[in-house]
């Protein structure tokens, strides 16, 4: 009798669904039955996830992405730990403690963490920059030249899709490269008014807003694959985003190195924002549920399936003791920052429960969006929004 | 009245009493609690008063939201009744084609915003819709970028909510047009009164229900409104067109901070609860005079 | 109206004008899908959304249809079709025979609590559908229903009342009583009643029910998501998979094909009986 | 062949009561008008009879069977309405057999009741249309078959005629005079118009108020109205009223004195009574002429031609009264007349109670 795993997951695009492929192929290999049930949009899934766990039908995987998404599926007793797998697999020496602990809550692991995200990644298009005679950057000072030679040649700065995600995700580039990886905990971690009212945040703040003068008037509401389009087709010198949007190059048939870079900057050495996806698992209701639950999440962090996973998903293993040669430019770099602890910062997601990026989101969204609004007034409302969740 | 009718009045009526209670009533007494609770993605019973309203109404986003709806409301209705009116007005002057222009005009309606949203994005963004092909065959001047202007962006909505919702109006004004007695036009024609006098001294007063089924069903949509903003605009740029229900979603999910989010459904009930309440009575007590 | 022929010429052609453009004003989204429907990808690139196709092709209305991804099944929105078929027939029959039902009985009869039904009813018009997801979640969960056919039924006429209710109910007022009394001398119950003389009077606004149902049910994304299930996921959820995908590359032809393809049954509704629309919806409008 | 009695009837709607304490019988075979003003509870006491308005106390009895707490199909009636109530979406035959379908009848009986009450209403080539295909006084002919095929005991008429124009309702009002006639159902019948009351009724039963104030037949009613009310309400044109005291014998209106013993009263009045006269136009005429009865002297005010004859409007004092007059004599009719008033079918009435002494 094969082991038969419903799993919910918002990964409905090409390449993502090539990517889950990956894991639905080597699960069949091992015996088990995938139903997939894919629903567009991190929101639609998780709602349609959550609200069958809590009406009594819960699939036997669901989706969230590595952090804080599932604390109260924990504290709330819905959620099977994944403590034997973890241990038969040895998470503990593999797996990036800031990943690792991500899945933790109260020393058991509740979710399976199937892989790294990179958010804070600067891709520019080679033939852009070289029109502009601009190079890659070392610093953020360095970076703003670089803006502006790309300016001057008659080339769009900065491509942006500029929807309120995105916003956030610029100001998080923005923080972690000026602030480093302690503004960035101190922000989105404790939270501090104090590192909120302090100079260096002002700089943070004032820096993101240096960007605004580099994006073209057509970016608010574009989407992001949008934009990263505008730099495949050499109409836009730079773009912020993910990893995952290696995924657009590819498609286009672009190779990192040869007609796109990639680079991730800071002030501080490293600063790599890591977030991620993982699996958590509802209690199983038979021993059934829970063979497969075991053997799913043994084989999503089986190795070869790792790597196979990242390359088409455009992010890097959670497992590090695999052989990375196979990944791409991108890839490699990214490996190395995971290696490093000193060189990663983990994502806002790991850091601040939904309902705090939320309210700061909102904050962050409108100091973009309205020219009128002073620092100081961010900087007010941002103490308010970080410290005033219940 | 006989017992037995009565009796199966009284009988027909339980699952639509039954939803009212159970549903309706219970789902609102449980938002209510909830919203005086700390509860984020799963409901608890830890009570904090009201401090899920004190944040509430401190929040910038909500406020916008609010003035947002309020601005939308008045200016959705106001002008889709106008231009609905005013095409049911059109048609009803014997044109050609009358069925084929009634279609383009309704058809809008069947049409959900998170299949036309798109769509109403690409026309209107400055860089790829109107304003491009404007500057495509020589009006360089031309600059149309409400979409993308805090303080425009708005109208834009509107000009969305309208193309939906006017030929909903223009049908419920079009059959309460066709239901004046000729007569009424045959006496202003003998008393010399202009056309437009009369739609509007004569005609307007008397399709007052029609306008006012209008009226409700956009009233409704007005606060509901979500799916608009959603697709056009996600509520951007920044938190210019935020809205309400959008705000009550966000949190209920995304966000997953449940307690304001009921919070915030709480206020919309109680603002709607306070309009709708007086209405009904009013009408209530106008339908018991007309029973005898 | 007929008027005078001597002003007749200008206005008319002034009139004729405002039409055609406001046609053109609401036909422009519709054009916009279909023509960027009907382009390849790299043409939608160059950026003209307005012009026709240079070579129009229906792979992309092909591909919606038959072979595009959502998740792993590449299959097309034709399974949501079925399934958007099987939800639609017994949502909109239910919703309006419960509807009708309770419109009748709070119109023409006087049962006990009937002010209080139609106030609840009438301001939960108002209410947001959202605020009342979660806690119906809860509650199906009790009773079993989640994530199944019979679920999402409940669901469509749970959310249909109001409205139901609302235009039956102005509909069934308008009806002389004098008819009842005659119907209650001839012996007729309250249910002979309503199947004998009510139903057959009520076409007009059944038509109207029927298309209000039609185009709502089957607009429906939310609570087909959280309350079909997903062997039974309508096409709005699938034409979402393929519409809304967050991360990766967008076809925008397909998107778009997609669109009208979801988009064509409720427009089928709309102009088969838009003239029976315009003619009953008075009939279930309030009395002024 | 069936009566129907009501008894301490009473009917509220909150704190309205709209009838009082009814009590009323009638006969097998008779056709009872309940005539009235707008709003004094004879409709609502008809809908009482048939059972579609609830009451708050008394009984009715039809055919010697207590029906107050029956259902209106259960009461052995047929009812025809105001606005016929005819199912729009049946045809004529659908509208007719409707009630008979719901009691179950055979197809064959059916059928054999529709084309008898068809053809005795002519209706035969009218059968399968729809009731929006008929014009007026046929629909009323459809509502009134739809009754005559239940063979009910009783027939009930909420103001049948009311919706027709002026030529047809005399015919119909005919043909109804002519069913009951031929076919004897005991009826009972609403109306406001008196001249359909008169002409239809064997009893009348003039209401106000939710009461009745009498019940008799029409001639009694004519000539002894029992109050003020039903003394104005019946007869056109209308009654004359003088206000006047009681003074030895006489009754004196003004500087008028008239004698009280040609009055026919049922007993002595006392000295100092306020009371009002009531005299008919049709007893009123021109002394000069012979007319007989008491004389006074009148002023002429106009003069209202009607065709059989014609009213004159004179002034007594400051009363204004009617006459009915020769249409050929009136035309030389002006300035001061003598005016003979026909006391022995004068009414008298108590000017506090209303009542007729």
């Amino acid at each position: 009798m094969a082991q038969t795993a419903e799993v919910i997951h918002w990964w409905t695009s090409g390449g993502e669904s090539a990517a889950v492929k990956v894991f639905a192929d080597q699960f069949t290999k091992a015996g088990g039955t995938w139903v997939d049930t894919a629903i567009a949009g991190g929101p639609n899934a998780r709602t349609a996830a959550i609200n069958r766990t809590i009406g009594g039908n819960p699939p036997t995987a669901m989706q969230f992405n590595t952090g804080k998404q599932f604390d109260e599926l924990v504290e709330g007793g819905l959620l099977a730990d994944v403590d034997a797998v973890a241990a038969q697999q040895n998470w503990k020496a593999i797996v990036p403690p800031a990943i690792l602990s991500a899945v933790t809550r109260n020393g058991h692991a509740y979710a399976v963490p199937i892989n790294i995200h990179g958010q804070n990644w600067f891709f520019t298009s080679n033939a852009v920059m070289a029109k502009a005679g601009a190079t890659e950057p070392k610093n953020w000072d360095e970076l703003f030249v670089a803006l502006d030679k790309i300016k001057a040649a008659g080339f769009i700065p900065l491509a942006f899709g500029d929807q309120k995600g995105w916003e956030r995700n610029m100001f998080n580039t923005t923080l972690a490269g000026v602030a480093g990886a302690e503004g960035f905990t101190a922000f989105w971690g404790k939270r501090d008014p104090a590192f909120v009212k302090s100079a260096e945040f002002r700089k943070v703040a004032e820096t993101y807003r240096r960007f605004k003068a580099y994006v073209d008037p057509g970016a608010p509401g574009r989407n992001w694959n949008d934009a990263a389009a505008m730099v495949i087709q050499g109409k836009a010198g730079m773009h912020i985003m993910g990893d995952w949007a290696k995924g657009e190059f590819t498609a286009a048939g672009q190779t990192p190195g040869k007609d796109y870079g990639c680079f991730v900057l800071s002030n501080h050495g490293g600063g790599y924002v890591m977030g991620g996806d993982v699996f958590a698992f509802p209690k199983p209701k038979n021993a059934e549920v829970a063979k497969a639950q075991a053997l799913l999440a043994t084989t999503m962090m089986a190795p070869d399936t790792q790597i196979a996973f990242a390359r088409k998903k455009g992010s890097i293993p959670s497992r590090q003791d695999v052989d990375s040669k196979s990944l791409d430019l991108c890839a490699q770099k990214a490996m190395g920052f995971v290696a490093d602890k000193s060189k990663q910062i983990p994502a806002n997601e790991l850091l601040s429960p939904p309902a705090v990026t939320g309210a700061a989101e909102d904050v962050i969204s409108a100091y973009w969006n309205d020219a009128t609004m002073t620092t100081d007034a961010f900087v007010a409302k941002l103490v308010t929004a970080l410290t005033q969740t219940l | 009245m006989a017992i037995g009718s009565r009796l199966a009045a009284q009988t027909a009526l339980i699952p639509a009493m039954l939803i009212a209670l159970v549903v309706y009533c219970g789902s609102t007494g449980w938002t209510i609690w909830i919203s005086m609770t700390s509860s984020r993605m799963l409901p608890n019973n830890n009570f904090v008063g009201l401090r899920q309203y004190e944040i509430l109404f401190a929040n910038e986003r909500w406020q916008v939201s609010v003035q947002n709806l309020a601005l939308f409301g008045v200016l959705f209705i106001t002008l889709a009744l106008a231009l609905g009116f005013f095409l049911a007005v059109l048609i009803d002057q014997r044109v050609r084609a009358e069925d084929l222009l009634r279609s383009v005009f309704l058809y809008p309606f069947s049409m959900s915003f998170i299949v036309t949203g798109l769509a109403w994005r690409w026309l209107l963004d400055p860089t790829l819709g109107i304003a491009k092909i404007a500057h495509d065959i020589g009006f360089e001047g031309v600059q149309f970028d409400w979409l993308v202007r805090q303080d425009r962006v708005i109208y834009t909505l509107l000009a969305a909510a309208i193309w939906h919702a006017a030929g909903l109006v223009m049908a419920i004004m079009l059959s309460g047009l066709r239901g004046i007695d000729q007569e009424i036009w045959k006496a202003t024609r003998i008393d010399g009164i202009p056309a437009w006098r009369t739609y509007i001294f004569v005609v307007i007063p008397m399709l007052k229900g029609s306008f006012a089924t209008a009226t409700i069903l956009m009233a409704t949509s007005v606060v509901r409104l979500y799916d608009l903003s959603v697709a056009m605009t996600n509520g951007g740029p920044g938190i210019a067109s935020e809205v309400p229900a959008k705000f009550v979603m966000d949190n209920l999910f995304e966000r997953q901070n449940i307690g304001l989010a009921t919070a915030a459904a709480t206020s919309m009930l109680i603002t709607v609860v306070a309009v709708v309440a007086p209405l009904l009575y009013a009408q209530n007590r106008a339908a018991a005079r007309v029973a005898r | 109206m007929r008027r005078n022929a001597k002003w007749l010429s200008a206005a008319r052609i002034g009139l004729y004008a405002f039409l055609v453009i406001s046609a053109a004003f609401f036909l422009l989204p519709l054009y916009v899908m279909l023509v960027t429907s009907l382009k390849g990808m790299p043409e939608i690139r160059e950026g003209n959304m307005l012009s026709l196709p240079h070579a129009p092709t229906v792979a992309a209305w092909v591909k919606a249809w038959s072979s595009a991804c959502t998740g792993l099944s590449c299959n097309g929105i034709q399974v949501g079709f079925l399934n958007s078929l099987k939800i639609l027939f017994p949502s909109v029959t239910m919703s309006i025979a419960v509807g009708a039902v309770t419109g009748y009985a709070l119109s023409l009869w006087r049962p006990r609590g009937a002010a209080w039904l139609f106030g609840i009813l009438m301001a939960v018009a108002f209410v947001p559908y959202q605020v009342f997801l979660f806690p119906l979640v809860r509650m199906f969960s009790y009773v079993g229903l989640n994530s199944s056919l019979p679920g999402i039924i409940v669901v469509h006429t749970i959310f249909g009342l109001p409205t139901m209710t609302l235009i039956f109910r102005n509909y069934f007022a308008g009806i002389p009583l004098e008819l009842i009394k005659a119907a209650r001398v001839d012996g007729a119950g309250f249910w002979r009643i309503f199947g004998a003389i009510m139903l057959p009077m009520a076409v007009p606004i059944i038509v109207v029910a029927i298309i209000l149902q039609v185009t709502g049910i089957w607009n429906d994304f939310i609570f087909g998501l959280v309350f079909a299930g997903r062997e039974n996921f309508p096409m709005t959820v699938q034409l979402n998979n393929i519409v809304n995908s967050t991360q990766g590359e967008r076809e925008y032809n397909v998107d778009m094909a997609a669109t009208i393809l979801t988009a064509l049954v409720p427009l089928g509704v709309y102009f088969i009986s838009g003239r029976w629309f315009v003619r009953g919806i008075a009939a279930g409008a309030v009395k002024g | 062949m069936t009566g129907v009695s009501v008894s301490s009837l009473t009917k509220a709607y909150g704190a309205l009561r709209v009838l009082h304490d009814i009590d009323l019988d009638v006969q097998p075979g008779e056709f009872t008008v309940l005539l009235g003003p707008s709003g004094c509870g004879k409709s609502t006491l008809l809908s009482a009879i048939a059972g579609l308005d609830e009451i708050d106390g008394g009984t009715i009895t039809i055919a010697g069977e207590d029906v107050t707490e029956r259902e209106p199909s259960q009461r052995g009636i047929a009812m025809v309405f105001q606005s016929y109530a005819l199912y729009p979406t049946m045809t004529v035959r659908g509208n007719m057999s409707f009630g008979l379908r719901v009691k179950r009848l055979s197809a064959a009986e059916i059928a054999s009741r529709v084309a008898w009450a068809a053809d005795l209403l002519q209706l035969t080539a009218l059968l399968e249309r729809k009731p929006g295909q008929l014009s007026g006084g046929q629909r009323q002919r459809v509502a009134i078959g739809r009754a005559l095929v239940q063979r009910a005991r009783l027939f009930l008429f909420d103001e049948p005629l009311s919706n027709l124009d002026a030529k047809l309702r005399t015919e119909m009002r005919v043909e109804i005079k002519k069913l009951h006639k031929e076919l004897g159902m005991t009826i009972v019948y609403v109306t406001h118009d008196q001249i359909e009351a008169m002409t239809l009724a064997t009893r009348i039963a003039v209401m106000r108020g939710g009461k009745i104030e009498q019940y008799a037949a029409p001639d009694e009613l004519y000539e002894r109205p029992a109050t003020l009310f039903v003394a104005g309400f019946v007869g056109a044109p209308a009654m004359n009223f003088l206000p006047g005291i009681v003074r030895a014998g006489h009754v004196e209106i003004d500087s008028l004195s008239l004698p009280l013993d040609r009055v026919a009263v049922a007993g002595p009045v006392a000295d100092g009574t306020k009371v009002i006269l009531g005299v008919r136009p049709e007893h009123i005429g021109l002394a000069d002429d012979g007319a007989p009865g008491v004389v006074v002297e009148a002023a002429t005010d106009f003069l209202e031609p009607m065709g059989a004859d014609t009213l004159g409007w004179f002034s007594v004092g400051r009363h204004r009264i009617s006459a009915r007059l020769a249409p050929q004599r009136a035309r030389s009719v002006s300035g001061l007349v003598r005016l003979a008033l026909d006391l022995r079918h004068a009414s008298l009435f108590d000017a506090d109670s209303e009542c007729r002494y």
